[in-house]
């Protein structure tokens, strides 16, 4: 009964927008903007019309979907990693960030397809390209909001620290981290969707496969269903991938007192 | 497919008889213009006043790549544009205007002639003749479009089989270096780039891919809403006037190297090497339907499609 | 008695955007090895900051601080503070074993530490909290968790920020005990800061009484009171009630008098004379009964 | 000048002896000019230690460049870059190009605040409204511009509405997500001090959850207001239509390969995310500067 | 005297995921408007959980809590709180003028805001720090500007939680005095939680003794002391002595006992035995006249 009602409580908005979608577009009937169940066809042709030992996913999935979504991940991991020890370094120091500040958020203002000519000299086309505009597309969410973390530490923690002479390793990984994950993950969680954004940037440019060439692909020629159906995916992605991250933030973070529901702004009256 | 085209093509030859049958009614026109070789007959209009003369205002909205355009026409923030004829015959087919009242094609723009779209190859790759392409990776500009349908369709015609190629999507200007990196082993270039590629790598030219089957082919022109020809017809008559002289200018070359530098930013030395395509005063349905029927071939169609509908023909004599 | 830590002529001034604050002034005074003193003083006066200065958290602006000899320039070794702002010093992400452990995470080893935070955790009667979180405690549970981490620590100098104001009488006086046993054990130089006279006088070997701010020394008494005390017959004492008065006195005035009981005539217009009569009175008739923990 | 520095291995520098609090609410700066120039002083340590760090990328550019490691053609060194730059600062047509960015990113910067903290002030303090929304924003979310740009010139035509529409759309998030966040670590005590003392649920909101979310929504600000930069280029780049730096770029790499001028468009942009990140770093360390101060509460 | 504060068959459960804890088990008391009723028990036993489902920002678990004889449900009018946790219930970006400010700014225009939170400032010894901010503050001032927010508001109910435990023995004295003063100004119903035995049966009309966790109700001890009183005479009189002696003794015994000496089988295991006899006979020395209220 509870999760039939979390479970409409979830969807239902959802539900109800893909309808207006529906019939609005029935009435429109503008070809840039299909009927959802159009869009749904299209995504079923595409990808569901495989055999059933591939739990009918088609050809497309296994050359399209797989090596996007390894880039996609890989890109956003190696990202997460470096802009999180980054940003702890240059949370915790301000000189660092001093010196470093005006660089990154220089490189952080460049956009990533007026690089592409300086990607293609400095590594080859294909993956090793799209990861690095992967990564330096959605560095900077977890960069900054690292280093604001990183930064705010409560100032009698760090005080406790220093007074236990806490060793660097400890002070950084047992006090600045878990002080900072929230923060931390409030960027890990834009720069996912930024990564999935990024993906398809990286695919503008000497790729042969990947769900971003698909959709820009049928973009180009005007086959809005498939370009829908390409958003779509997107979208599944998406969530789906916000959705394991949660999972993962809320163990993370289990120790803050708001979990579950009511966040401290609620004000229940 | 001698509908229209031949008596525009007798009007505009006539030049400079001035005397509009009837009153424009839009004077100012936005016209999409993307900064490549193929547009530089408006800009010699322009510049000789061709336009003017019409009664017509050209107000230039450049626009970056194809996707921009037809939208750009749909939404009304452009009136006509420049473009190339497979977008539009795919945009046609989808039904993409068909609010608007379809796309309608108004003037020839370019066409290509040899030595303008090849392969190229760097010196030192060991790609010497279209037979060393079996089985390599091609950089073209985008993928399902022109330059890959005339690409496959030369390959086929030297015995190369076109599915075994890779075609990898590139940038024009990103694709000497990417050839030179060896990102890719050939790249599929126009004007200026071959020129300047030749110039300053010492690539040399591998497959003409305006040869054979596509001998002539034609590649982009000017289109308009359906519902913009019908309500501006004055307009749209007077636009294919001033462009007819412009295009017939464009065939001289010593007309368009200054100009070529002016918008395109070319510098001098590249202007000079550059290999010009055609720009043709006529509209032809014949001729734009050998792309339709190519397309076809290499499904970028799903049925035969029909040219015809979409051309517009100068209405004044 | 060696000294352990020596303060000289001290001062501190904050820099804040309405102008300079100054906390401390020309603080002087040593301590010995071994030795527990106690700090009071009037709110705000200074004493956190003093506390600051000796953790090596604070640079102060003037004089210097050192230990054994050495200036202090940055953190020491083998300190431990327990923080004025207690909830805020404790680890919301660590359960409280974990919290006091923490300090012993690089120096001991996983069983030993374990052992010795429960220890801690057993002196200050949370035994049975050592999985929750901080912020499942109230109030003073979570200050006996910074203590009980400052204990576990077994620091060489341990200073305590008003350590025992958020526990109810019974506890302090336990707590109280506690610190005695622990500093008598293993040779530990604390210094508490406290608001509680009778506490500065009951823990002290001696007490150090500062002047409104900025912070001078008012006053540094030696309390001759046997050890080991106990919370009966050392709070009955005279010399106890003697004392407390006297620091009582010295508070009040701010600064040292000669006189135990100042010219009625000074304070007769805010009324402290009577007041402060009537206190030495009552404590000889009270002398609270509790006992000694342990 | 510093009075608090702690020169422990553990914590490297205090920032409230480097940082200056300032009011949030109260419009009068008393006592501002007094310290004046004791924040100059630092001010211009940061701005000198920036200017070091921006020579040491530009010398490591400048021989990368010149080491024949890669064609002076395609990545030609800053010294041939700044000689185009400073031609090009003198040309009109370019310096209208950039004021066309500017106004579109202070426009869509404006837009993503007024739009993403209202509505993450919302999402962050309702939770039916959170869990109700979610699968519709993570659904949004991941929708790349690029993918959107010819709906977008359907709807909005060629003009700088389409491009300013897009920056919006994908400059929300970071402002949105970091105001959610920053509510969620809202210390409760603050929110039931202000109950007690009878606030209303929106003053709640306003006068407690937003100044103390402030900090890092500036943050998702700064992040946004380069995202902004970088989608208007980009689209600028990858549709035309309206003037801006995006399109010189294009029309420089396209007409002719001139990767100098290239270069030298791509640094402008860069310069304009630095001076509206130090704009936006200014007025969150003079509105906000107790959040550096404070730390984190937790 | 009506009752304007009943709290009946109280009773809260915090759920955790190890298990829940139950914090208050079956507490009933009644105040009435106008009174001052001190609360002390032991650290831990659910004193601030009252005060938190007093002021309706717990639900409780179990019975219910009204004002004026209307359930409380939300937080309710004309009710100030002083938190125990004090340095986080302050805004750090509002200066400690507008922290008194805050308040009143839905109620109160400009200027007598500005004027009421000078006054309030100007009670706890704070009127010249109004335009720092909390973190420039010792820990004891950050606590009377808690004070002065709660008292510049003049609420018809007033919950303090520990208010005075940061301060000095002087200051809190004059702060308790201030509490009673405006208390009889503006006929303010208070509530104090305190440690401070002393401080309970000066201040308090009544003192409500609570039991170790789970709390419920020990005694309800009467405080029979003229008004108005003053630190020197009334904690002089035998009443006083008498009833902080019956607090002391209740505190410890955790419950009332109808033997006022424990089987020594049971205790003695643990030390209690003797903690006992030490009180007891302090008690017997001490001559407090004790009684119950009601
Ligand atoms: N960070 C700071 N910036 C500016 N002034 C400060 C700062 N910290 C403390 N002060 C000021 O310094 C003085 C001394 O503060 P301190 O905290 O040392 O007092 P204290 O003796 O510990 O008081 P309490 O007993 O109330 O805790 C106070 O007047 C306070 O306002
Ligand atoms: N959020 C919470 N979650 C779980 N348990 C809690 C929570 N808050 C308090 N408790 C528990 O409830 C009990 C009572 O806490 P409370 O804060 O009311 O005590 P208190 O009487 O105020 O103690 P003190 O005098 O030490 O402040 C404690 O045992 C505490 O561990
Ligand atoms: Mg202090
Ligand atoms: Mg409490």
């Amino acid at each position: 009964m509870r999760a039939l009602s979390g479970f409409l409580q979830r969807w239902v908005v959802f539900g109800c927008l893909v309808l207006v979608w529906e019939v609005a577009a029935f009435l429109a009937d503008d070809p840039f903007f299909p009927r959802p169940t159009v869009i749904a066809e299209a995504a079923a042709e595409l990808w569901l019309s495989g055999p059933a030992e591939t739990l009918f996913l088609s050809d497309v999935v296994f050359e399209h979907l797989v090596p996007s979504l390894t880039r996609l991940l890989t890109g956003w991991g190696i990202a997460a990693v470096v802009g999180v020890a980054l940003g702890l370094a240059l949370g915790r120091s301000a000189r660092a960030m001093e010196y470093a500040g005006p660089v990154l958020t220089f490189m952080r203002s460049i956009p990533p397809p007026a690089l592409v000519p300086v990607f293609l000299l400095l590594f080859n086309i294909g993956t090793s390209m799209q990861l690095a505009t992967i990564v330096f597309g959605v560095l900077w969410p977890i960069l900054l909001n690292t280093v604001d973390g990183a930064r705010s530490v409560d100032s009698t923690k760090t005080e406790t620290s220093e007074v236990f002479r806490i060793p660097r390793a400890q002070w950084v990984l047992g006090v600045v981290l878990p002080s900072a994950a929230p923060k931390i993950f409030a960027g890990l969680r834009v720069s996912l969707s930024l990564s999935l954004v990024l993906m398809v940037v990286s695919e503008l440019v000497g790729t042969d496969n990947g769900i971003g060439s698909q959709l820009l692909l049928a973009q180009r020629q005007f086959d809005f269903p498939g370009m829908w159906a390409g958003i779509v995916l997107l979208g599944v992605l998406g969530y789906t991938l916000n959705t394991v991250l949660l999972a993962l933030e809320n163990r993370a973070l289990a120790w803050q007192p708001k979990r579950e529901g009511r966040t401290p702004a609620t004000v229940e009256d | 497919g001698l509908l229209g085209g031949s008596s525009e093509d007798g009007s505009a030859s006539d030049g400079g008889t001035s005397t509009a049958p009837g009153q424009v009614e839009k004077s100012k026109i936005k016209l999409g213009l993307l900064n490549i070789l193929d547009v530089a007959s408006v800009h010699i209009a322009i510049k000789k006043g061709y336009f003017k003369e019409e009664g017509l205002e050209i107000e230039p909205v450049i626009i970056q790549g194809g996707a921009a355009a037809i939208p750009g026409l749909i939404s009304g923030s452009i009136d006509i544009t420049f473009g190339n004829w497979v977008s539009y015959f795919a945009a046609e087919s989808q039904g993409a205007a068909k609010d608007k009242g379809g796309l309608k094609l108004i003037s020839d723009g370019y066409q290509a002639k040899s030595d303008m779209f090849v392969i190229v190859a760097a010196p030192d790759s060991g790609i010497k003749s279209p037979k060393d392409l079996d089985g390599k990776t091609i950089a073209i500009n985008t993928y399902k479009n022109i330059a890959e349908l005339t690409a496959k369709a030369t390959l086929e015609a030297n015995d190369v089989d076109p599915s075994k190629v890779k075609f990898k999507e590139l940038g024009f200007p990103d694709m000497e270096a990417a050839v030179k990196n060896k990102s890719v082993d050939a790249a599929f270039m126009v004007e200026p780039f071959i020129a300047r590629s030749h110039r300053g790598s010492g690539f040399t030219t591998v497959l003409d891919a305006a040869s054979g089957p596509t001998n002539d082919i034609p590649i982009g022109g000017y289109a308009t809403t359906g519902d913009f020809a019908s309500k501006n017809p004055n307009s749209v008559a007077a636009f294919q006037r001033a462009m007819a002289k412009g295009q017939k200018e464009a065939q001289d070359r010593s007309v368009v190297e200054p100009v070529l530098q002016d918008y395109a930013k070319i510098d001098k030395d590249t202007a000079t090497l550059v290999h010009f395509g055609e720009y043709p005063t006529s509209l032809e349905a014949s001729r734009l339907q050998r792309v339709a029927d190519l397309m076809l071939t290499y499904q970028l169609l799903k049925e035969k499609f029909d040219v015809t509908p979409m051309i517009v023909s100068g209405s004044a004599g | 008695m060696t000294a352990m830590l020596e303060v000289a002529a001290l001062g501190h001034t904050y820099q804040g955007k309405d102008g300079a604050h100054t906390a401390i002034d020309d603080l002087s005074f040593t301590v010995g090895a071994g030795e527990l003193v106690c700090v009071v003083g009037p709110s705000g006066c200074g004493k956190s900051t003093l506390l600051r200065t000796i953790s090596g958290l604070v640079r102060p602006s003037r004089g210097a601080v050192s230990l054994h000899g050495n200036a202090v320039k940055g953190v020491p070794d083998d300190l431990a503070v327990v923080f004025q702002d207690y909830s805020r010093s404790l680890f919301p992400w660590l359960s409280v074993q974990k919290n006091v452990e923490f300090p012993l995470r690089s120096s001991v080893g996983r069983a030993k530490r374990r052992a010795r935070a429960a220890e801690a955790l057993e002196w200050v009667g949370l035994a049975a909290a050592g999985r929750k979180y901080p912020w499942q405690l109230s109030g003073g549970m979570q200050q006996r968790v910074a203590i009980a981490r400052a204990l576990a620590y077994r620091p060489a100098l341990l200073l305590m920020d008003e350590p025992f104001a958020s526990v109810d009488a019974q506890t302090r006086f336990e707590l109280e005990d506690l610190l005695l046993k622990i500093r008598t054990e293993h040779d530990t130089t604390v210094l508490v800061v406290t608001h509680d006279i009778d506490e500065s006088v009951y823990l002290g070997d001696r007490v150090l009484v500062l002047s409104t701010s900025p912070a001078s020394v008012v006053a540094d008494l030696r309390v001759d009171l046997p050890a080991p005390r106990d919370q009966i017959t050392t709070r009955e004492s005279d010399v106890f009630v003697g004392l407390r008065a006297e620091v009582a006195r010295l508070l009040n005035v701010g600064k040292p008098s000669p006189a135990r009981r100042p010219a009625p005539g000074r304070r007769a217009a805010d009324g402290q004379a009577a007041r402060w009569a009537a206190e030495e009175r009552a404590e000889v008739e009270r002398g609270a009964a509790q006992r000694l923990a342990r | 000048m510093q009075n608090e520095v702690n020169s422990t291995g553990s914590g490297g520098e205090v920032f409230s002896s480097l940082i200056v609090a300032t009011p949030f609410d109260s419009l009068d700066w008393p006592g501002w000019l007094g310290l004046i120039n004791w924040e100059e002083a630092l001010r211009v340590r940061a701005l000198t230690r920036g200017l070091l760090g921006a020579a040491g990328f530009l010398v490591i550019w400048e021989l990368f460049g010149r080491s024949g490691l890669v064609p002076q053609e395609y990545l030609p060194p800053p010294s041939v870059v700044a000689v185009e730059l400073l031609a090009l600062l003198g040309d009109e047509t370019f310096l209208r190009d950039v004021v066309a960015t500017v106004l579109a990113l202070l426009i869509s910067v404006l837009l993503s605040v007024g739009i993403a903290v209202p509505a993450g002030l919302v999402l962050g303090s309702v939770a039916p409204v959170r869990h109700a929304t979610r699968a519709v924003v993570e659904f949004l979310r991941p929708i790349p511009s690029v993918a959107l740009i010819p709906l977008a010139i359907v709807v909005l035509g060629l003009g700088p509405e389409m491009k300013i529409a897009l920056a919006v759309y994908a400059a929300v998030w970071p402002i949105l997500f970091n105001t959610i966040y920053a509510l969620d670590e809202l210390d409760p005590l603050l929110v039931d001090t202000a109950r007690v003392f009878g606030a209303s649920r929106l003053r709640v909101l306003l006068s407690v959850a937003l100044p103390s979310a402030l900090p890092f929504v500036f943050t998702g600000i700064r992040l946004s207001a380069t995202t902004c930069l970088v989608v208007l280029v980009s689209v600028e780049m990858l549709a035309g239509g309206a003037a801006g730096i995006g399109e010189f770029v294009m029309d420089a790499r396209s007409g002719a390969g001139r990767m100098d001028l290239v270069l030298a468009g791509t640094v402008v942009a860069g310069v304009l995310g630095y001076l509206v990140n130090e704009g936006l770093e200014r007025a969150q360390r003079r509105w906000v500067g107790w959040g550096f101060v404070q730390g984190g509460r937790s």
